[in-house]
C-alpha cells in the first residue's frame, strides 16, 4: 500500500498526532535540562501511550497504564527528585558531557529494530474490531491460565516494598534502639 | 493502520531509553529512560495483540504484568537511590566508581 | 474455564510461600537478639520444601498445569532440587555473617527466600510471561540485597550498577520477548516451537532471539554482558554474591535452556552460533581479566565469568547436524551442577578465611594455610576444583563440555580447542589462590581473630561442600542421574 | 660348538682340537677373580700388609694356572670351546649372551694379559709401597686386569663392548690416579673421552653387523664371512671401518695417538700394563677377532688401514726422537710398534702382527717398568736429570738394555723375529712402500731407543740425590720380563715347527676359520738383513750424537737442540757434518710432526670441545632460557599483560558498562542478522 | 590365590591413599609415629607388588591380554570403568614405583627440607604413590587420565613448599619470583597444558569407536583391538595422536615441551626429584607404548620419524645444555632430557627391540637418576650449595659418598655392564633397523647422532666427576666436619646400586618379563615379528 493510501485513513491521522506527542515528549524525557520538567514530560509520553492503546481498542490497558504510572509511579518519581534534592532548576550538568557515542548507539538501535520489524511484518493490518477487547476475558485469563505469575507478581510487589522500605528507611542508633525496645 | 507504524514508535521509544540511560546522570532520570523503554515493548505487546486476537488476548496480559514489574522496578530503583543519597549526599552515577578492575 | 491444581506438585513453592510469611511474621515480633531464629526458620523451610521433591521424583510422570505454562518434571525436579540446597548453603553461610554485622536478618531472609521462590517458579516455567516473572522475582530482590551493607558505599555501588544494567537488560529481553509474541503469537514454549518451525532466517527472529539472549547473558554474566559482576560480588555481601554467583547465574541458564531446547529448537542454527562467540569471549575475556586480579571475591567473580563461557561451550554443538542434544544439554546441567556445589565452596571459603584475615586481599591471604591448615586443605580442594583436576567434581564437569563438543565439526572442534586453553589459563590464577595460602610466606600477623574457628552453620556448608566435591569427583556417576533428567526436555529438541 | 670345529675341518687349516675339558669350561673363572679381588680389596684392603696388593697378585696368580694349563694343552692338541650364557632376549633372535670363548687367540692373550699381569703387580706391590690410596690402586688395578679379560674372552661383540669400556674405565681411574692435582684428571678425562669418540665406531658397527646378521656372536660373523654371504659383504665396507675407527682409539692409532703421552700421568707400572698387555693391544685383538670380515669382504678397508698404520708407524716414531720424557718416549714408540701390527693384520698378516703384539708386550713392560725403576730412583721422569744410571742400578741397567735391543729388533731377541716377519708379510703381500717405510721405521726405534738408553744410563748422573738400585721385589719381574724378551722370539720361525709343540703360527691357527694368511716357508735372509742393518744404523747413529756426555750446558742441550732451537742446532751441526745429515733430515721432520700433534689435532681436539662447551652455553643460555623457555614466559607475560588490558575496561563507570552492553547487543545483531 | 587375583593390584594402588588418611589422624608432632605408619604402608605396598610378580605368569598369551585384571562399572553413564591390569609392559614400571617410593620414605627419614613439617610431606608422598601406581596399571582411558593428573597435585605442592627458596629472575616478568613458586607453577601448567589435549584425543577416541561393536568406549583393550583392526585412521587419527603426543611428551619431557623439567627438578626437594625423575617422567613415554602405538598404530607410523628427530635433538641438546650447568642438580636434571630422547628413539623405531630398548632405559634411568638426585640431595645438604664451583674434593671430605656418586655417573653415562648401557645400546640397535616402511634416512642419521650422545653423555659426567668428587676441596669447607653416609641413606641407596648392577650384567631380570609382550605388541600393531634379519644366517649347529 502506498503511502497516500496510508494517509487517506482518518485513523491515521490520529496515530500521527499522537504519535508526534509521544515522540517529542520522550525526546524531552531525555535531554530536558530540568529534572521535574523531565518527569512531566515522562507524563506527556505516558499519557500518548495510553492513547495509542485506545486506538488500539485496549481500554483496559490503557486505564491501567493512566492509573499505574500517571497515579502512582510518577508520583514516586516526584518524591524521589525532591528527597534527593536534585536541583530542581535548570542543571547543565544533568548530562554527562560524551553524548556522541550514546546518539550513535541508540540510532543504529532503532535502525536494526525498525528496519526488522520492516522486514517482518511489511504491511500487516492491525484488525480492530471496534469493539474494546472485553475486559472480562482478560479477567479470566489472568486468574486463569495466568494465575501462577499473577501471583508470583504479588510476591515482587511485596520484595519490592519491603526491601524497598528496609534499604531506604534511616537505621536507628543503638541508643535509639534501646528507647524502642524499652517502650 | 499497519502494525509497523506502532513498532516503529515503539523502536524510536525504545531508543530514546536507551539514549537517556547512556547519556542521563542522574540516577532518578536514568529510570525515566527506562520506564521509556518498558514502555515501547508495552506499545510492542499490545499493537501486536491486537494484531493477532489472541484467544487469552495474551499480548495485554502481558502488557499489564510489564506494568506492575516496571512499578516494582521503579519503587526498588528510587529506594537504592535514596540509600546512595543518605550516604553519598549525591544521585550522580559518576560519583560511583568506587570499583573498578 | 477451572483449572485442577495438583498441590504435592506445588508444594515446594508453597512451603517456600510459608517459610518466608513466617520469616516476616517472626522478624516483627522478635526482639533483636533474638531475631537469629529467622535464620534457623529460613534453613529449616528450605530443607523442609526438598521434601515434597524427593516424593516427586518417586513418581516419574510429568505433572503440567495452566495450558501447560507450569510443569513439573524430572528436569524442574533436578533444577528445584538444585536452587533448593544451594539456597540452604547459601542460608548457612549468611548466619554468621549477617548476624555478626548487625544487618536487618528478617528482611535479608525474606528477600532471599522470595529470590528462590522466583527460581522454582521458573523451573517450571514452560511459558515466556510465567518465565518472566521468575526472573523478575528472582533478580528484583538482589537489587536490594546487593545493597544490604547500607553503611558501605561499595555495597551501594554494587546494588546501584546492578541495579541499572538489571533493568536495562530486563527491557530489552521484554524487547525480544514482544517480537517472539508478535511474530508467533504464542507465548507457550510448545506453541513457538511449533510456530517458529521453519522461519529461523527471519531476521525479526534472529533479532529477538539476541535480545532474550542479552537478558539471559546478563543473568549468567556472559561476556559482553559481564561488566557489572565483579563490581557488585566485591561490593556485595559475600554470601550474597555467593548466591548471584550460583542461583542466579543458574536461572539466567536455566532460562536459556528452556527457551532455546523448548521454544526456539527449530532455529537452533540460529543461536548455537551466538553461543559459540558467547562462549568463547566469556572464557577468553574472562580468564585473561581473572589473571590480574589481586582480591580474591574479584577474581572469583571473572572466574565465574569464565566458568559460564565453559557452560556455554555444549549449546554450541546442538547447530551440528547429528549432535547429541540431549548429551549437549546434559553437559550444560550437570556443570551447572558440579559448579553449583564447587564454586558455593569456594565462597564460604573466602567467608571463613576473611574472617581470619579480615581482607579479601590475595596478598593479605599469604601463608594462611599456616594457622588454618583445614582451611588451607578447603582453599586447595574448592579452586583445583574450579580448575577441573581430578579427582574432585570440577572435572567430571569439564570431561562433560569437553564430550559434548568433541563432533567431526571444525566448529565445535575450535571451540574445544579454545575451551582447553582456557582450561589451562585459568588454572593459573586458580593455583595463584592456592600458591599465597600454603606457599606464600605471611605478612605479618593476620589481624583477623586468627585463632576463631568458622561459625558452626558455616562449617556445615563447607563440610556439604567439601564432601559433595570429592564424592562427585570420585563417583561421577551420582551427578549422571542430572542427565536422565536432561533427557526429558532435550527430547524436544 | 660342533658347527666350529667342523667348519674348521672344512677349512682343513686346522688340527684337530680338543674341546679342552675342565680347563676350557671353568676358564670363565678368569674372567671373574679379578673382580672378586675389585670388591675384597675395596672391602678389606686397608688391613692388609700390602694392602691389598696380595689379593690382587693371588687374583692374577689363580689365572695364570688357568692361562698357563690351556697354553700349554693349545701347543700340545689345540683347544677350541665356547660356552656363553643368554642375558636377555630382545624379542626377533637377536640375544645377548655373556660367556668366553677359549681358542688358539684367546688362549695367547690371556696367557699374555696374566703372566705380564702378575709380573706387572707384583712389581707394583714394591713400587706403590708408602704411596697414597694404595687399595684403590691396585683395585682398579685389577678392574683393569678383570676388564681386558672380559675384552678377551668374548664370545660376541657386545660383551667385547663390555670389556672395552670396562678398560677405558679403569684406564680412567688409573691415570687419573693423583686426582688432587686435576691435570692428572683431565688427562684420565682425555684418555676417556677419546676413547668414546672412537667408540662410536665400535658401537655403530656393532650395531650394524649384528642387526644385518641378527647376531653378535664372532663365530656366526666368522661363518658369515666364510660364505661370503651377500648380506653381510653389503654391509661389511661400513662396518669394517666402524670397527676399525673403534680399533685406532683403543690402539691410539694416528690421530687418536693424543691421550697415549698425557696418559702417562698415571702411576708407571699402570703405563707398562696399559702399553703392554691390556688396553692398547685391544684394538690390535678386535681387528683379528673379526678378521675373516677384512679378510674376505671388506678388502676395500683394508687399504686404509695400512695406511693408517703406516703413518702411525713412522711419523709417531719420530716423536720419540725429541721427548725428553722418559715415559713419553717409550709411549710414542709403544704408539709406532702398534702401528706395526695394525698394518700387519690390516695387509693380511694376522700372525705376523699378533707375533709381534705378542713379543711386544713382555720387552714393552720390561721397559716400562726398568723406566720406573729408574724413576723411583731420581724422583723424576725427564731424562735430562739421569745419566750414568747404570753403575748404581746395574740390573735395572742391563734388562732395560735387553728390551731395548729387542724393541729395536735385534738378532735374535723376540723383537727382530716379530718385525721380520711383518716386514715379509707387507713385502709378500705387495705393500712394497709399505714395506719400506717400515724399515726406516726400524731405523727410528733402534735411534730413540739408544738415545734413551745413553741420556738415561751413561754419561754423568745430572739429578739430585744418590740413586739407588730397586728393591728386589721390583727387580725380579725385571728379570722375569728379560727373559721371554730374550727367547720368545724362537717360538716362531719361519718354517719351523718345535717338536710336539708346534709353533706360533699353529697354536693361532686353532680358529672358526683358518686365515689362510701367507706364513713365510723359510727366513728371507736378504730382508732380514735390511732390517737389521737398519736397526744397527739406527743404534750406530743414536750412539754418536748421543754417545759421549757432554759436562756444559749449552753443550748438553745439543740433544734438545733439534727439537727446540733451529738456529742453535744448525749452527751445531754445520760444525758436525755426519750428524748435520740426520740433523736436516730427522730434526724438521720431527718438529713438523711434533707441530702438527700439538697444534693441529690436539688442537682440533681441543677446539672441539672447546666449541662443544660453548655451544652448550649457547644453547642453554642463548635457546633453552631465552627460546624455548622464553616462548613460555614470553606466552605467560602476555596472557598477564592481555589481562592487564581488560582491565582498562572495567572503568568502574556504570553507564561505559550499559554502552558496553547495547554495543555488545547491537555487534552481535549486525553480526547475525547482516552478516550472516 | 583367587583373592590376590582380584585384589592385589587394587591394594598397590589404594593402600597408599589409605595411608594417607590414616596418618590425617595421627598427631602432627609425633614424627616417628608418622614416619613409622607411612614406611609400613609403602612397605606393604611394594610387597602387594611382589606378591603381583610372583603371581604374574611369564611370556604369557598374546598381546592386549593382562593378568590380574578387574573390572567394575564405574561413571556408568559415560561407559567408563574402573579397569585395572598388568602386563609384561607395566609391571616392571609398577614395581620401579613401588620400590623407589619405599626407597624415599626410608631416605627422608632424617632428611626434611624445610619447613619441615613430616606429616604434610608424607601424605603428599602417599597420594603420589597411588598416582603413580594407578596410572601403571589403569586400563581405562578415563582411569588413567585421572591417576595421571593426581599426580600433579603432590608434586606441586611438594616443590612449591619445600622446594629452593633462592630468588631467581625470570624474562617476560618485572619481579623475580622464587625459584620454587616459579617452578611449582611452570610444571604444573606445562603438565596441565598438555593433559587438557591429552584428555581431547581420548573423548575423540571414545566417539570415533561408537559405531564399533563395543560402543563408546574408554576401554584400552577394547579400543587396541579396534586399534590393530584399523578403526582409527585418516586425519581423524592423525589429530588424535597429536593430541595425545602434546600430552604424553610434554611429561617425558621432549624437546621443545621439557623446559618445565630442569626447574621442577633443581627447586624441587630431594625426595620430590627422585621421584619426579625415578617414575614420574615415565608415565608419559610409557603413555605412549601403552595408548599411542596400540590403538593408533597407523598414525604412530606417521609420527615416528617426526617423534624420532625430537627425541635425537632431546639427547644431542639435553648433553649440550649440561655441559654448561654450574649447578649440580640441574645437570642432573638435563641428563634425563637426553636420556628420555634415548627412550623416546627407541619407542619412535616402532620395534619390538626399540620398545624393549625404551622400557629397560626407563628403569634404568629411574634407578641412576634417582640415585643420583638423592646423592645431590644429601652433598647439597651437608654443603648447603649446589655450585659445582665451590664443591670439589668430595671424595677426599667423603669417601663413601664420593665413590658411591662416581658409581652412579659412571652408570649414568651408559657404561657397559651397567643398567644404562642397555638401554642406550638397544635403542642405538633398534634404530639402525627401524619398522619397514619408515625412512632409514632418518632414523640411522637418528643413530649416528645418538651415538654420538653418548660420547656427549660421557664428556658432561667427567666434567661433573671432575668439579664435584676430584681435586682438593676449596678452602672454605676447611675445619668443616662431614659426616659421610649414614644408615638410611645405605638403606636407601645400597639396593639401588645392586640393582643396577645387576640389571647391567643380567638384564634378562627386564627382558624376560617384558620381551614376550612387547613382540606381541608390535605384532598385533604393526603386523611385524621383528627387525629385519637375515634367516639364512641363523646360527648353525
Amino acid at each position: 500500500m502506498t503511502f497516500a493510501d496510508w494517509i487517506s485513513q482518518p485513523v491515521n491521522w490520529v496515530f500521527l498526532a499522537i504519535g508526534l506527542v509521544v515522540l517529542f515528549t520522550g525526546l524531552r524525557v531525555v535531554t530536558a535540562k530540568n529534572v521535574v520538567h523531565a518527569a512531566l514530560y515522562l507524563v506527556g509520553a505516558l499519557a500518548g501511550t495510553a492513547g495509542l492503546f485506545l486506538l488500539l481498542s485496549a481500554e483496559f490497558v490503557a486505564w491501567v497504564l493512566v492509573l499505574v504510572y500517571i497515579g502512582a509511579v510518577i508520583v514516586l518519581f516526584l518524591f524521589g527528585i525532591m528527597i534527593t534534592r536534585a536541583p530542581t532548576g535548570l542543571d547543565e550538568g544533568l548530562d554527562s558531557d560524551n553524548k556522541a557515542w550514546p546518539s550513535l548507539l541508540s540510532v543504529a538501535l532503532f535502525v536494526a529494530m525498525g528496519w526488522g520489524s520492516i522486514e517482518a511484518f511489511g504491511t500487516d493490518q492491525v484488525i480492530t474490531t471496534g469493539s474494546a477487547t472485553s475486559t472480562e476475558l482478560l479477567g479470566e485469563s489472568l486468574l486463569g491460565r495466568f494465575v501462577v505469575p499473577f501471583e508470583v507478581v504479588s510476591f515482587v510487589l511485596l520484595a519490592a516494598l519491603i526491601g524497598g522500605i528496609t534499604i531506604a528507611r534511616r537505621d536507628l542508633t543503638p541508643i535509639e534502639e534501646e528507647e524502642r525496645a524499652s517502650v | 493502520m499497519i502494525v509497523n507504524q506502532f513498532l516503529i514508535l515503539a523502536a524510536a521509544l525504545f531508543a530514546l531509553g536507551v539514549y537517556g540511560l547512556l547519556v542521563r546522570r542522574n540516577i532518578v532520570l536514568i529510570l525515566l529512560s527506562v520506564e521509556l523503554m518498558l514502555n515501547a515493548v508495552n506499545i510492542n505487546l499490545v499493537a501486536f495483540e491486537s494484531m493477532l486476537n489472541t484467544p487469552e488476548a495474551v499480548g495485554q496480559v502481558f502488557a499489564i504484568f510489564v506494568i506492575t514489574v516496571a512499578a516494582a522496578e521503579v519503587g526498588i530503583g528510587l529506594a537504592i537511590v535514596l540509600m546512595i543519597f543518605r550516604n553519598r549526599r549525591s544521585a550522580n552515577v559518576d560519583d560511583l566508581n568506587l570499583m573498578r578492575w | 474455564m477451572p483449572f485442577e491444581i495438583d498441590y504435592l506438585a506445588l508444594a515446594p513453592e508453597l512451603i517456600i510461600v510459608g517459610t518466608l510469611i513466617l520469616v516476616l511474621v517472626l522478624d516483627l515480633i522478635l526482639p533483636r537478639p533474638q531475631k537469629y531464629w529467622t535464620a534457623t526458620v529460613a534453613v529449616a523451610g528450605t530443607a523442609l520444601a526438598l521434601l515434597p521433591l524427593g516424593l516427586l521424583a518417586l513418581n516419574d510422570e510429568t505433572i503440567s498445569m495452566f495450558d501447560g505454562s507450569y510443569v513439573v518434571d524430572d528436569f524442574a525436579l533436578v533444577l528445584k532440587g538444585l536452587f533448593l540446597v544451594a539456597a540452604y548453603l547459601v542460608f548457612l553461610m549468611s548466619h554468621h555473617y549477617i548476624e555478626s554485622e548487625r544487618y536487618y536478618q528478617g528482611e535479608y531472609y525474606f528477600l532471599l527466600l522470595a529470590s528462590v521462590l522466583g527460581s522454582l517458579v521458573m523451573a517450571s516455567s514452560r511459558d515466556l510471561i510465567v518465565l518472566f516473572i521468575g526472573l523478575e522475582l528472582v533478580t528484583g530482590p538482589l537489587f536490594l540485597l546487593a545493597g544490604w551493607r547500607k553503611g558501605d558505599v561499595k555495597s551501594n555501588e554494587a546494588s546501584m550498577k546492578y541495579f541499572i544494567l538489571g533493568v536495562l537488560s530486563t527491557a530489552i529481553l521484554l524487547y525480544g520477548m514482544s517480537l517472539v509474541f508478535g511474530l508467533t503469537g504464542e507465548v507457550s514454549f510448545a506453541g513457538i516451537a511449533a510456530a517458529t518451525a521453519g522461519m529461523s532466517d527471519e531476521p525479526a527472529l534472529v533479532m529477538a532471539i539476541l535480545f532474550m539472549m542479552v537478558g539471559f547473558g546478563f543473568k549468567i554474566a556472559a561476556v559482553p554482558f559481564h561488566f557489572w559482576a565483579p563490581d557488585t560480588y566485591e561490593g556485595a555481601p559475600t554470601p550474597i554474591s555467593a548466591y548471584l554467583s550460583v542461583n542466579s547465574k543458574a536461572a539466567g541458564f536455566v532460562a536459556m535452556l528452556i527457551v532455546m531446547y523448548q521454544a526456539l529448537p527449530g532455529a537452533s542454527d540460529v543461536w548455537a552460533p551466538i553461543l559459540w562467540l558467547l562462549a568463547a569471549l566469556s572464557m577468553t575475556i574472562g580468564n585473561l581479566s581473572a589473571l590480574r586480579q589481586t582480591n580474591i571475591v574479584r577474581l572469583l567473580a571473572y572466574s565465574s565469568v569464565a566458568q559460564a563461557g565453559f557452560m556455554l561451550v555444549p549449546f554450541a554443538a546442538a547447530a551440528v547436524a547429528g549432535a547429541d542434544l540431549q548429551q549437549a544439554f546434559g553437559a550444560t546441567l550437570i556443570y551447572l551442577v558440579i559448579y553449583a556445589v564447587m564454586n558455593l565452596g569456594a565462597f564460604a571459603v573466602v567467608i571463613a578465611g576473611a574472617r581470619k584475615t579480615a581482607s579479601g586481599e590475595l596478598s593479605r591471604w599469604a601463608g594462611l594455610a599456616r594457622v588454618d591448615p583445614i582451611l588451607g586443605v578447603l582453599t586447595a580442594v574448592f579452586f583445583f576444583s574450579l580448575a577441573g583436576i581430578p579427582p574432585l567434581a570440577g572435572w567430571f564437569a569439564k570431561f562433560e563440555m569437553f564430550r559434548s563438543v568433541i563432533i567431526a565439526d571444525p566448529g565445535t572442534i575450535s571451540l574445544a580447542v579454545i575451551a582447553a586453553v582456557n582450561t589451562v589459563i585459568a588454572l593459573y590464577y586458580y593455583a595463584k589462590v592456592v600458591k599465597s595460602v600454603w606457599l606464600d610466606d605471611p605478612v605479618g600477623e593476620f589481624p583477623g581473630d586468627a585463632a576463631a574457628a568458622p561459625a558452626g552453620s558455616l562449617r556445615l556448608a563447607l563440610g556439604v561442600a567439601v564432601a559433595l566435591t570429592v564424592a562427585i569427583g570420585v563417583y561421577p556417576s551420582m551427578a549422571a542421574f542430572v542427565r536422565d533428567a536432561a533427557q526429558v526436555l532435550a527430547t524436544g529438541g | 660348538m660342533s658347527n666350529w670345529l667342523v667348519l674348521a675341518a672344512e677349512e682343513g687349516a686346522v688340527i684337530d682340537a680338543a674341546t679342552g675339558g675342565f680347563w676350557a669350561d671353568t676358564a670363565g673363572i678368569m674372567l671373574v677373580t679379578p673382580f672378586l679381588a675389585f670388591l675384597a680389596i675395596l672391602a678389606i684392603g686397608k688391613r692388609l700388609k700390602h694392602q691389598g696388593g696380595e689379593i690382587a697378585v693371588a687374583a692374577l696368580g689363580i689365572n695364570l694356572i688357568w692361562a698357563t694349563v690351556l697354553f700349554v694343552m693349545n701347543m700340545t692338541g689345540g683347544v677350541l670351546d665356547e660356552t656363553t650364557f643368554e642375558v636377555g632376549r630382545l624379542g626377533g633372535d637377536l640375544v645377548f649372551e655373556l660367556g668366553w670363548v677359549v681358542d688358539g687367540l684367546s688362549i695367547m692373550m690371556f696367557f699374555l694379559v696374566n703372566f705380564v699381569g702378575l709380573l706387572v703387580f707384583i712389581y707394583a706391590l714394591g713400587y706403590m709401597r708408602g704411596d697414597v690410596r694404595v687399595p684403590w690402586f691396585f683395585a682398579a688395578f685389577s678392574l683393569f686386569a678383570g676388564s681386558m679379560l672380559i675384552l678377551v674372552g668374548a664370545p660376541n661383540l657386545v660383551q667385547m663392548i663390555i670389556g672395552w669400556e670396562g678398560v677405558g674405565l679403569a684406564s680412567y681411574f688409573l691415570i687419573g690416579f693423583y686426582w688432587d692435582d686435576l691435570d692428572n684428571v683431565r688427562a684420565g678425562n682425555k684418555a676417556f673421552l677419546t676413547n668414546r669418540v672412537a667408540d662410536i665406531g665400535l658401537i655403530l658397527g656393532t650395531v650394524i653387523i649384528g642387526v644385518t646378521l641378527g647376531s653378535f656372536d664372532f663365530s656366526t660373523l666368522a661363518e658369515a664371512a666364510a660364505e661370503h654371504a651377500e648380506a653381510l659383504s653389503a654391509v661389511a665396507f661400513t662396518g669394517g671401518l666402524l670397527l676399525f675407527l673403534g680399533a685406532m682409539g683403543k690402539s691410539a692409532q694416528f690421530p687418536f695417538h693424543i691421550w697415549l703421552p698425557d696418559a702417562m700421568a698415571g702411576p708407571t707400572p699402570v703405563s707398562a700394563l696399559m702399553h703392554a698387555a691390556t688396553m692398547v693391544t685391544a684394538g690390535v685383538y678386535l681387528m683379528a677377532r673379526v678378521f675373516p670380515l677384512f679378510q674376505n669382504l671388506a678388502q676395500d678397508t683394508r687399504v686404509w688401514m695400512v695406511a693408517i698404520g703406516a703413518i702411525t708407524l713412522f711419523a709417531i716414531g719420530l716423536l720419540a726422537l725429541v721427548a725428553n720424557d722418559i715415559k713419553r718416549v717409550l709411549a710414542y714408540s709403544t704408539v709406532s710398534q702398534l702401528g706395526y701390527m695394525m698394518t700387519a693384520v690390516a695387509a693380511g698378516g694376522y700372525t705376523a702382527g699378533l707375533f709381534h703384539l705378542f713379543t711386544h708386550a713382555f720387552f714393552k713392560a720390561l721397559l716400562f717398568l726398568g723406566a720406573g725403576s729408574v724413576i723411583h730412583a731420581v724422583h723424576s721422569n725427564n731424562m735430562s736429570d739421569m745419566g750414568g744410571l747404570r753403575k748404581p742400578m746395574p740390573t735395572t741397567f742391563w734388562t732395560f738394555v735387553v728390551g731395548s735391543l729387542a724393541l729395536a729388533g735385534i738378532f735374535p731377541l723376540a723383537g727382530f723375529w716379530s718385525k721380520d716377519e711383518i716386514l715379509a708379510t707387507l713385502g709378500f703381500e705387495g705393500y712394497n712402500a709399505v714395506m719400506w717405510i717400515a724399515i726406516a721405521g726400524a731405523f727410528v726405534t733402534a735411534f730413540y731407543m739408544t738415545r734413551a738408553v745413553a741420556l738415561t744410563f751413561f754419561g754423568t748422573y745430572k739429578g739430585h740425590g744418590e740413586p739407588h738400585e730397586s728393591p728386589r721385589i721390583m727387580t725380579g719381574p725385571l728379570i722375569g720380563l728379560a727373559i721371554p724378551s730374550i727367547l720368545f722370539g724362537l717360538l716362531n720361525i719361519p718354517g719351523l715347527s718345535w717338536p710336539g709343540i708346534g709353533n706360533f703360527t699353529e697354536w693361532l691357527g686353532v680358529r672358526v676359520v683358518a686365515m689362510g694368511d701367507h706364513h713365510a716357508e723359510g727366513i728371507d735372509f736378504a730382508l732380514a738383513a735390511i732390517g737389521l742393518a737398519a736397526a744397527l744404523a739406527g743404534i750406530a747413529v743414536g750412539w754418536l750424537i748421543y754417545g759421549k756426555d757432554h759436562e756444559t750446558q749449552e753443550q748438553r742441550d745439543r740433544f734438545k737442540v733439534p727439537a727446540l732451537y733451529p738456529l742453535l742446532r744448525r749452527n751445531y751441526y754445520i760444525d758436525d757434518a755426519a750428524l748435520g745429515v740426520v740433523g736436516v733430515t730427522a730434526g724438521p721432520l720431527a718438529r713438523f710432526v711434533d707441530w702438527t700433534n700439538n697444534y693441529i689435532i690436539d688442537g682440533i681436539v681441543n677446539i672441539v670441545g672447546g666449541l662443544t662447551k660453548a655451544l652448550g652455553g649457547l644453547v642453554y643460555n642463548g635457546l633453552d632460557q631465552l627460546g624455548v623457555d622464553g616462548v613460555f614466559n614470553g606466552l605467560s607475560a602476555a596472557a598477564d599483560s592481555a589481562g592487564s588490558a581488560l582491565r582498562k575496561m572495567q572503568t568502574g563507570r556504570v553507564q561505559q558498562y550499559a554502552s558496553g552492553f547495547v554495543a555488545g547487543a547491537l555487534i552481535l545483531v549486525v553480526l547475525f542478522v547482516f552478516v550472516i | 590365590m583367587e583373592w590376590l587375583e582380584t585384589w592385589g593390584l587394587t591394594i598397590t594402588v589404594f593402600l597408599p591413599v589409605a595411608g594417607a588418611l590414616l596418618l590425617g589422624f595421627i598427631n602432627r608432632d609425633n614424627e616417628n609415629a608418622l614416619k613409622r605408619t607411612a614406611l609400613a604402608v609403602v612397605v606393604l605396598a611394594f610387597a602387594a607388588s611382589v606378591a603381583v610378580v610372583a603371581g604374574f605368569e611369564f611370556g604369557g598369551g598374546p598381546y592386549n591380554t593382562y593378568q590380574f585384571e578387574v573390572n567394575q562399572t564405574w561413571i556408568g553413564a559415560i561407559n567408563a570403568n574402573y579397569h585395572v591390569g598388568v602386563d609384561g609392559i607395566s609391571l616392571p614400571l609398577l614395581v620401579l614405583s613401588t620400590f623407589v617410593m619405599t626407597l624415599a620414605v626410608i631416605y627422608s627419614w632424617n632428611h626434611w627440607e624445610e619447613p619441615k613439617n613430616p606429616k604434610a610431606f608424607l601424605i603428599l608422598m602417599l597420594i603420589l604413590a597411588t598416582g603413580l601406581n594407578g596410572t601403571f596399571v589403569a586400563l581405562d582411558l578415563v582411569l588413567f587420565f585421572i591417576f595421571f593428573e593426581i599426580v600433579l597435585l603432590p608434586m606441586y605442592f611438594m616443590i612449591g613448599i619445600w622446594g629452593d627458596k633462592t630468588p631467581r629472575d625470570v624474562p617476560g616478568f618485572s619481579k623475580p619470583f622464587e625459584t620454587r613458586l616459579y617452578a611449582a607453577i611452570k610444571f604444573f601448567l606445562f603438565t596441565l597444558f598438555g593433559s587438557a589435549f591429552m584428555l581431547l584425543g581420548f573423548l575423540a577416541l571414545y566417539f570415533e569407536s561408537g559405531d564399533s561393536r563395543f560402543g563408546n568406549t574408554f576401554d584400552i583393550p577394547q579400543l587396541t583391538q579396534l586399534g590393530a583392526e584399523g578403526a582409527f585412521t585418516g586425519d581423524f587419527a592423525f589429530f588424535v595422536f597429536g593430541a595425545m603426543f602434546l600430552g604424553f611428551a610434554v611429561k617425558v619431557p621432549m624437546w621443545p615441551l621439557h623446559t618445565w623439567l630442569p626447574d621442577a627438578h633443581t627447586a624441587a626437594p630431594t625426595v620430590g626429584s627422585v621421584l619426579l625423575a625415578a617414575i614420574m617422567l615415565k608415565l608419559g613415554s610409557y603413555g605412549f607404548i601403552r595408548i599411542s602405538l596400540p590403538i593408533l598404530p597407523e598414525e604412530a607410523v606417521t609420527w615416528a620419524p617426526f617423534i624420532a628427530i625430537l627425541a635425537v635433538i632431546g639427547i644431542i641438546y639435553g648433553s649440550l645444555a649440561c655441559l654448561a650447568q654450574t649447578d649440580m642438580k640441574r645437570l642432573i636434571a638435563f641428563s634425563s632430557v637426553g636420556h628420555m630422547g634415548f627412550v623416546m628413539l627407541g619407542i619412535a623405531t616402532m620395534t619390538d627391540i626399540g620398545i624393549n630398548a625404551s622400557i629397560i632405559g626407563m628403569v634404568a634411568h629411574g634407578l641412576i637418576t634417582g640415585l643420583l638426585f638423592f646423592l645431590a640431595g644429601s652433598m647439597s645438604h651437608r654443603y648447603h650449595t649446589r655450585e659445582m664451583a665451590r664443591l670439589g674434593g668430595n671424595i677426599k671430605l667423603m669417601p663413601v659418598m664420593g665413590g658411591i656418586f662416581a658409581f652412579t655417573a659412571m652408570a649414568s653415562l651408559g657404561l657397559p655392564g651397567l643398567a644404562g648401557f642397555w638401554g642406550e645400546f638397544m635403542s642405538l640397535v633398534s634404530a639402525y633397523n627401524p619398522l619397514d616402511g619408515l625412512s632409514l634416512g632418518v632414523f640411522r642419521t637418528a643413530m649416528v647422532l645418538g651415538a654420538i650422545g653418548t660420547v656427549l653423555t660421557a664428556g658432561y659426567m667427567l666434567l661433573m666427576l671432575q668439579r664435584v668428587n676430584l681435586g682438593e676441596p676449596s678452602t672454605e669447607w676447611e675445619g668443616h666436619e662431614f659426616h659421610d653416609v649414614d644408615r638410611f641413606e645405605l638403606t636407601a641407596w645400597v639396593p639401588l646400586i645392586i640393582l643396577i648392577v645387576i640389571i647391567g650384567f643380567y638384564p634378562r631380570v627386564i627382558f624376560d618379563t617384558t620381551t614376550d609382550a612387547v613382540t606381541s605388541l608390535v605384532d598385533m600393531a604393526f603386523g611385524t615379528e621383528t627387525t629385519a634379519s637375515l634367516p639364512t644366517l641363523a646360527r648353525g649347529g
